[in-house]
């Protein structure tokens, strides 16, 4: 028995066909990055995959940047961290440069179009341009642009189901904003709808 | 005749300004700023005295105030 | 035409990390203003905190020191023990100063320490996330008194300028609520009255500014001025405290 | 019995955890962070009818908590490094009163203020000592969210065990992130009788907790009893997890979060199929040096990765005793070290020939050989 | 240019050593067995048109330090044991400033309040570093009166050579000790200039004094150039003392007052034909290391000798890297051990055959093998 | 005949090691005396600072807890949150509570803290061998100010009582001046008061005592009271600051 | 007949209780005791009131009051 | 040359005939123990002989024990501890009965015999009483017991000469206590004078 099975079978004994996707969401501090990837760790859990979601925030809670990673794999995961995401969503110019070269080759860039410019030297990968600010602002309000994000990239890349994250909405978001839940929802499904027709 | 410049890629959309501003001329826009804010703006420059208060109260020194 | 209001020289060009609305700022631009007026910016050396006006230091054109959490008032009294002649400032949240920092400012106003000390009291540690200050009011909400401070439990908040007042060190200590025309005009008073007063050799200087933070708060910025005055400013009265 | 999987983030596990071993009194003072802890508990503490108090500041509430811990109640604390710099005297005086506390430290990026993203520079200050006088921290080192729990509620055992303040030494990797985990409804809690605690006479003789032995005579028997709990922890409380390191030439050697990301270098290591293995000291103090004693003579070479410039290699050091070679990578300052580019660092150190490493004192961010 | 001899106490010593090499600013807190140095300070410090300052606490001094520090000028502050680990947060600020700086420890029996005899159980706080995040304090232990006074004014020139802080570990016995001394009327004193002060801009740019690095890869660069201070002060910077080491089997190391009693044993075995000598470091960091690892290479056993359970014993295992057998023997509490239970301790080992021996982590009071 | 006066049960038979003359040991007794009289030995903890008086936890005959150098006021709150039925005091010197102990104090108070203070004030740290104090007047000697405390050097005496009544936790807040027949009388009825607002569950009581240190001060035992009654109680003036 | 006791043993010798003592009957004695101190004794039985002030003040707790 | 020699020429290059005395001086706190050593050690410097001095206190500096080691040498001193003092200045019993064990054997005991009484089981060592307080009591200051043991000691033991203690005198004494100086010099000689007769 190889080191490796016996690792996997110690833990898990089986499951489905293999996943695995390491996410690294990017932004402003404001812009709503942790729930995103906390509404995507939700999901994968619902659907019995592993996952690790771990934050980096700017200057304690205040002003400047934030970044999270989502791992989900059906194996047992190790590193929460990783140099080389599949995946890159970024809400902002600072953060997609930043982390555009860090995405594997063949990797996939999700850019909030509506403050942020599509990079020209990652041609190695799949770049997608969501207007996520603009599409909120017409759904009424700014703050669930990372909705209209987190629904495209699931749309897109299906790592869970669009039904599990709007599921987890009203586990993650905090009390006082449980009132915009079908906002977010309708968010979520207009940018599951844009990807779509892209 | 007194007026006001606000930087709108400064600005960040607290509407102190608005608020502050004796004459109530400063309204906020539609759309918003790179950094995705929603920026305040001077609606009626006639009306505007010079006060600085909207200056004053500027979080971010987003306004200069001409006179 | 001229431009009758515009950036003081003493404040840098680095754009302010603040949440939108947040008074530190408008606080920030009054000292640099007051360095200004004072000409005093090639002998200035602030003390910054560690609260959410952590990185004062790249907002400040003067020499600028970061200190450790609650000690800017050592720090301060070493620098200004060293260089006689210098306009010392520190600038402090309600975390840093009545908090960890109670036997800091204590001694500093005790000992009539040449310094101006600006005092931000927001009720709440900003830049940690919202917990508890000391001057958090019973019955306001954080993340630490998640269903509002109750006095049994966490005991009464602290009125830092009457406290300080009792001593014989200070010259001058005043608490201001900038959150009117009036208010602000007083702000800006009292602070160049702090930093004149070094100027003039005399000793220890602190201004309490009744300030807002509409993030840990969860309010607008406009209902923030509106909560303090009809919420802070009754336990903590603005006046004059000291002044000799 | 367990309750149904849920997400959870590593510091409130450490919550749970000790409020589980029945930890009754929390102290704390914000700071990023661990800011969930103070937070968490500010909830959950009062639901279980014990006290929590937002100290006003980390001084205070180490001495609060040796207050409590005095009356022999489980009672603990919470900071990230700057805090808990400031309790290390507070941390000297518990110790030498033997009572039994729990410290977290969920350590970030410094010297100094530094920032908040993760670091392991704190392990000679847990490990060592950052406070005055021969005392040791009984120090447990989680690398997963669940293990937040388990080693918290573990802290709480061995303190009462060796009336002894036990360290959990978390990163913010470890406490901020978040992971599926089950963790039960109730663990067994056994505390163990306190008659030594000053909880009013109530009939009996007084008691007394004190550090002061003006006499070095008495002041050394209290070090003699200190140094002997400390070795019988020594013998009992080794713990540590060995992966693949059976047929492995070169052994990873990392705890906590980093230990995670060196799993995750094995996984890639072997699949280039190069015999790497991980050992992960759980328990940092006692550490075990007899296992990496017994790997250094089976003619394993080493590999310690660290965020810090070289901590706790010392120990691995120590443990070899010049029989292997010892190859040092660390990052600092909130730089995690990626699978990659440990990856990398096993890609060059692999095959060379098995030297005695020639120690340096505290090797640079580069490793040396 | 010397005075004539005088009586003079350690702690007057460290005084007079600071203000001869231009410390102009002195902040501390009063405890027993270091408060001659504040009081002499508060004579002599404003006599040399300097500031004294007794501040409200140890943490307040230390913080008092670095704002002084920041100004360019050299300062200091003082303390023992229980002070000193308050001290820590503001110890990791200052290095991470890289703010030249001096600390004197009179190290007393702990750990806890313990009591104000002797002792050496600071070594790892002082050397490994007690405050949070990879920092070093270069650390230089005088063993007399006179070194007091050189080794306190060496600390400002290291201080200012590295931009880090020095610490002075001194101890009960070395601080309160009286002997005679000829000091000189004045030593050069050469501050180099510092740039990077903040003495208000007088026309040039601002300067900022900050360890907050909230990018990671900011604050690790900080931490790289740290190490490489240390590295180059290792290579630098060792300071130690041999004596009859040459032809010695047995080698004692002990450092400060211990050293000297170490001595009076090497006289005693020497008299009883013993072939014992004495390895002394100075400084303990940089430590020794290669002098070590040279006598182990020339096939010495060694014996150290401490106030302690065991610390400088570690540095000294990891200089000699398995090569020669060890042994350690500590007296702790403020226990001070004599001549005469040295020289038993030789006796005993004398003449056994030189295995390597077998590190255990933490040895007891009495000496293992 | 009967025995009108003598040693309390809550005193231990250790031989006080203080000074001749020195007045710690007359508060001590007080204290034996109220706790036998309210009959709380049994639930009394006690708390020791580090000062001459370290050693009380010798004296005492109920559960004490040595805390270290200032920290007293948090080690108290410590012990009466996780035992709320229990009585708990501290007894601390002026460099305890009022220099290095300066939050602890301020905070313990602030929460309204339901403890026992007993404040030791003899204008010197006697133990270290007699450093200057917060508390040390204007003009009086001390081995860290052999010319006299000179406020400009070493700033002004912090009066404890007057800051602390500033703050709306504590419930009692007294200083009394135990150097005539009088003086003790008062001491000891506001260290009963202080003792008894625990039991009635009322929260933070604070006594200052004026004592002596005849040792440090270099006088004779009797000289050191009337140098009280002279020069300490002009600034430092007796009286009842809270009673609520 | 009111009186007074003094542990010799205990006294310090510091003349508080004479100091104290409104009918003035204690006075300090030749001689010391073992550790060295010159202790107080009651020179005049007859004039105690038992007022017990001596006993009060006394720091070391060396006298006993009897009425 | 061998190592002993080595280091002795190294730091004197020759003396006078060789003198080596370690001195333990003990008692309570307030006896003035600490100036008995310290006048000593000034003695032996003024007469060029190498001296240390090192003093152990009780609780910081209050209450119970104090004492203090004495190391005369004509050689470089090492340890400034001893464990076997040649000599013992006992000032009260609890001190007496801690130190006497440990005097070498030949070596002096001297007794404060005002409050001590002199050991039965040191038969080996010379053990002289001095009534130390009962003599300073006759000289009208309790204070000066110490000068009466030290002026014994000096005229006994002679490490040093009693004009050199008594030249130290006004070193030693604390400002306040100069006025005392007359009679500490009438104390030292009264000592001496009584160890005279002995
Ligand atoms: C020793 C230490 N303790 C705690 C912290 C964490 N910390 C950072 S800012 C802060 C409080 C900030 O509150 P305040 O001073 O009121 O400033 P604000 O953010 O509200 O402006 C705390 C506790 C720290 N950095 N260092
Ligand atoms: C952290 C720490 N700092 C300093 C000391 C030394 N120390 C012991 S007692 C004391 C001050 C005593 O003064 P005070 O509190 O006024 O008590 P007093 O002796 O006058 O009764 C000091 C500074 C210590 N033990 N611990
Ligand atoms: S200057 Fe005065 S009137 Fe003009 S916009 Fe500003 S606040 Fe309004
Ligand atoms: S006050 Fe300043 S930042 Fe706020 S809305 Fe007006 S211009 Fe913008
Ligand atoms: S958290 Fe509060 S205090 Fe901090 S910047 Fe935001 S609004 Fe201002
Ligand atoms: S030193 Fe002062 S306070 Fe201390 S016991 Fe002596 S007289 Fe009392
Ligand atoms: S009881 Fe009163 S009268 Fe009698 S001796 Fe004492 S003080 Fe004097
Ligand atoms: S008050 Fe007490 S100790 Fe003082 S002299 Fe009188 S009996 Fe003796
Ligand atoms: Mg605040
Ligand atoms: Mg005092």
């Amino acid at each position: 028995m190889s080191y490796k099975t016996a690792a996997i079978e110690a833990q898990h004994g089986g499951g489905t066909q293999p996943v695995h996707q390491e996410v690294i969401i990017a932004g402003t501090g404001g812009q709503g990055i942790m729930v995103m990837g906390q509404l995507l760790a939700h999901a994968a859990m619902a659907e019995e995959k592993n996952v690790v979601w771990f934050p980096s925030y700017g200057p304690e809670t205040r002003g400047g940047t934030a970044d999270c990673t989502v791992i989900l794999s059906s194996d047992e995961i190790g590193s929460p961290v990783t140099a080389t995401p599949d995946t890159l969503i970024a809400m902002t110019q600072p953060l997609l440069d930043k982390f555009a070269p860090s995405v594997k080759r063949e990797g996939v860039i999700l850019v909030n179009s509506s403050l942020a410019a599509p990079p020209r030297d990652r041609d190695d990968c799949k770049i997608v341009s969501v207007p996520a600010n603009d599409v909120a602002d017409e759904l009424g309000n700014l703050r669930v642009a990372n909705m209209v994000m987190l629904g495209a990239f699931t749309e897109l890349l299906k790592p869970v189901r669009l039904e599990s994250v709007i599921a987890a909405l009203a586990e993650v978001l905090p009390p006082h904003r449980k009132a915009l839940l079908p906002l977010n929802e309708k968010a979520l499904k207009r940018g599951a709808e844009l990807a779509g027709q892209l | 005749m007194p007026t006001i410049t606000i930087d709108r890629e400064i600005c960040k959309g607290c509407e102190l300004c608005a608020h502050f501003c004796p004459q109530k001329i400063i309204k906020m826009a539609d759309g918003f700023n790179s950094k995705g804010y929603r920026v305040s703006c001077l609606i009626d420059c006639k009306a505007c005295t010079g006060c600085a208060l909207c200056a004053k109260i500027c979080p971010d020194v987003a306004i200069e105030v001409w006179r | 035409m001229q431009k009758v209001f515009e950036k003081p020289q003493a404040l840098s060009d680095t754009p302010f990390a603040y949440c939108p609305g947040c008074l530190h700022s408008v606080v920030h631009r009054m000292i640099a203003e007051v360095i200004d007026e004072l000409g005093v910016l090639d002998r200035t050396i602030g003390i910054c905190p560690v609260g959410c006006s952590v990185f004062m230091y790249e907002y400040m054109e003067c020499d600028m020191i970061e200190a450790a959490h609650g000690r800017a008032p050592a720090v301060a009294t070493g620098v200004k023990r060293m260089l006689p002649d210098s306009v010392v400032f520190t600038y402090q949240g309600d975390g840093d100063l009545a908090s960890i920092g109670t036997a800091e400012i204590v001694h500093a106003a005790a000992r009539g320490e040449k310094i101006s000390v600006i005092f931000i009291n927001n009720g709440t540690y900003g830049m940690t996330g919202g917990q508890m200050a000391p001057t958090t009011l019973i019955g306001q909400k954080s993340s630490t008194c998640p269903g509002g401070r109750d006095a049994a439990a966490a005991g009464y908040p602290i009125r830092v300028c009457e406290m300080l007042a009792t001593l014989d060190g200070p010259s001058y200590i005043t608490r201001v609520a900038p959150v009117d025309p009036v208010g602000l005009t007083k702000t800006k008073m009292a602070i160049k009255k702090a930093f004149r007063n070094q100027v003039d050799g005399k000793g220890f200087s602190l201004v309490e500014v009744l300030s807002n933070c509409p993030t840990q708060w969860k309010m607008t910025p406009v209902e923030s001025l509106s909560w303090i005055d009809e919420n802070v400013v009754p336990y903590f009265q603005p006046g004059v405290f000291a002044d000799r | 019995m367990t309750t149904k999987k849920i997400l959870m983030k590593g510091n409130e596990a450490v919550v749970r955890g000790a409020i589980a071993a029945g930890c009754r009194g929390f102290f704390g003072y914000p700071i990023t962070p661990q800011n969930e802890v103070p937070e968490y508990m500010s909830v959950l503490m009062p639901q279980a009818g014990g006290v929590f108090l937002q100290a006003e500041s980390e001084v205070a509430a180490i001495n609060m908590v040796y207050g409590a811990a005095s009356t022999g109640a489980r009672v603990m604390t919470s900071s990230s490094s700057p805090g808990i710099s400031l309790k290390q005297e507070g941390i000297s005086y518990i110790a030498a009163c033997e009572l039994p506390a729990v410290i977290v430290n969920v350590q970030r990026g410094g010297p100094g203020l530094g920032n908040i993203a993760p670091g392991q520079a704190d392990y000679f200050q847990a490990v060592k000592g950052g406070g005055h006088g021969d005392y040791k921290l009984l120090t447990l080192a989680p690398w997963s969210v669940s293990e937040c729990f388990y080693l918290t509620a573990l802290a709480f055992d061995l303190a009462d065990r060796y009336r002894n303040p036990a360290m959990v030494l978390s990163d913010a990797i470890v406490g901020q992130m978040i992971e599926p985990v089950e963790l039960p409804d109730k663990i067994e809690v056994n505390i163990p009788p306190k008659p030594w605690a000053t909880t009013g006479r109530k009939g009996r003789g007084k008691n007394v907790i004190n550090s002061l032995w003006i006499s070095p005579d008495q002041m050394e028997e209290v070090n003699r009893r200190l140094q002997a709990k400390y070795t019988l922890a020594m013998e009992r409380e080794v713990r540590y997890q060995e992966l693949a390191v059976e047929d492995a030439d070169l052994v990873l050697v990392a705890y906590g979060s980093v230990a995670r990301i060196c799993r995750t270098a094995v996984d890639l290591a072997r699949s280039e199929r190069l015999s790497v293995g991980l050992f992960r000291p759980i328990g940092l103090f006692p550490f075990p040096t007899l296992p990496i004693q017994w790997l250094a003579e089976c003619g394993k070479r080493f590999l310690v990765v660290e965020m810090s410039h070289g901590q706790m290699v010392e120990d691995v050091r120590l443990a070899v005793n010049g029989r292997a070679e010892v190859i040092f990578y660390g990052r600092s300052g909130g730089v995690v070290p990626t699978p990659t580019e440990i990856l990398d660092r096993i890609r060059k150190t692999y095959g060379r020939s098995a030297g005695v490493s020639h120690y340096r004192l505290n090797p640079g961010p580069e490793a040396r050989r």
